[in-house]
């Protein structure tokens, strides 16, 4: 499986991306992209920006071990994951995962499971920096454990 | 001999540090958060052991009490919020 | 729900479509986009091109319904689907599914759901034609029928 | 008084038609089966009642049996193999 993973501040382009990815991808069929915007409205207080750190090697090690999981469990031809780090305003694009596969069912499926996966275990930490000058840590969500779960009965 | 400590997230802000060098003599991760705990009220409640999500040892996430040789790099992750 | 259907003979460009909507997905925080390229090798003999034919009017008709269908049940902010016909050559895009959603698991689940109707319900019918010169109407798969029962429960 | 009438994808070549107008009295979609099916063996074949998959009048779906006024457009759609 060809497998590309980057943590990066700049933004991204779902359209490039996906052209790139097609290059390595063979006979696929399916192609699922998820990508992941910033919400101004989660919260009381609107948001004035995301703030997103990340443990620079380990979590792109992390993702690809992510992938490789992905990848033994549905038959996917090429993934591809972008996320951002540093300050983001709401409505920017954070995260992007590509997964090209033979058939839709397992693109889908893989692209779930490596959101899933990316939102409860891959080293990230979110600070909320709202629009009155407050900012506070996210802590880790309970249902994203929970989406994560169904995956290790 | 010496370590250097990476905290992140909220760990930052808590602690008021994000890296720092560190004497080692020798030891293990359990070492450490006893060293680390022993510094203060705010350091023991951060790193009380239901709340400490991982540590990481020379880019390598460790599970229970695990070496830390001379050199190291320790990462100590609070609980991620990613994605 | 912000819902553009088009059934067209001309290529579409994923990255254009996805900023489009975007525009129209207000304070979405999930985009899930599905892809389907034609396929070379399903049979022994490679394809030289799928010929695709629908019923206009009818055929958008319907897809708008399932659409439809699919905002009722999941929280889902704005949809586009873009599907070819004429003849399409093996790599080539065939049908193009944008969901955005305030949430990941309502945008993936209703991407999902559109897919498998359209496989299975749309009126859209599809002629192989093979490199040997040979030609033949495809036949309904059980398998997309299983795939799009399983929302019927 | 007639109806035109439109077939798609293999019934097409099945039935060497793509479009025709057909003079009508009157009558249902049975009744326009019955005329259809009256025309030799390929066309009973074709359109016996497990092997249509549906018919449109005037770019409605009807279920069961459904009158066809004059003048009307009818679709005769083979199942659907589209995606």
């Amino acid at each position: 499986m060809y497998c590309d993973i980057t943590v990066q501040t700049a933004a991204f382009d779902l359209g490039a991306e996906e052209l790139a990815l097609r290059a390595h991808a063979g006979d696929a069929g399916a192609l699922v992209a998820f990508q992941g915007m910033v919400r101004a409205h989660d919260e009381a207080t609107p948001l004035a920006a995301l703030f997103l750190e990340h443990y620079p090697g380990v979590t792109e090690a992390e993702i690809r071990r992510i992938a490789e999981q992905a990848a033994a469990r549905w038959p996917v031809s090429a993934c591809r994951v972008i996320h951002r780090v540093g300050a983001l305003a709401p409505g920017e694009p954070i995260v992007l995962v590509l997964i090209a596969a033979g058939h839709r069912a397992g693109a889908f499926a893989a692209a779930e499971y490596l959101m899933d996966y990316l939102k409860t275990q891959a080293p990230f930490w979110k600070r909320e920096d709202f629009v009155d000058g407050s900012s506070r840590w996210v802590e880790a969500k309970a249902s994203d454990d929970a989406a994560c779960g169904r995956w290790h009965d | 001999m010496s370590i250097t400590l990476l905290y992140f997230g909220v760990l930052k802000d808590t602690l008021g540090c994000s890296t720092e060098t560190l004497a080692w003599d020798g030891g293990t991760t359990a070492t450490l958060l006893d060293v680390l705990r022993g510094r203060g009220e705010e350091w023991a409640l951060a790193l009380a052991p239901g709340k400490v999500f991982r540590l990481v040892v020379n880019q390598q996430i460790v599970r229970g009490d695990a070496a830390i040789p001379d050199g190291a790099e320790v990462g100590i992750l609070p609980p991620v919020t990613g994605g």
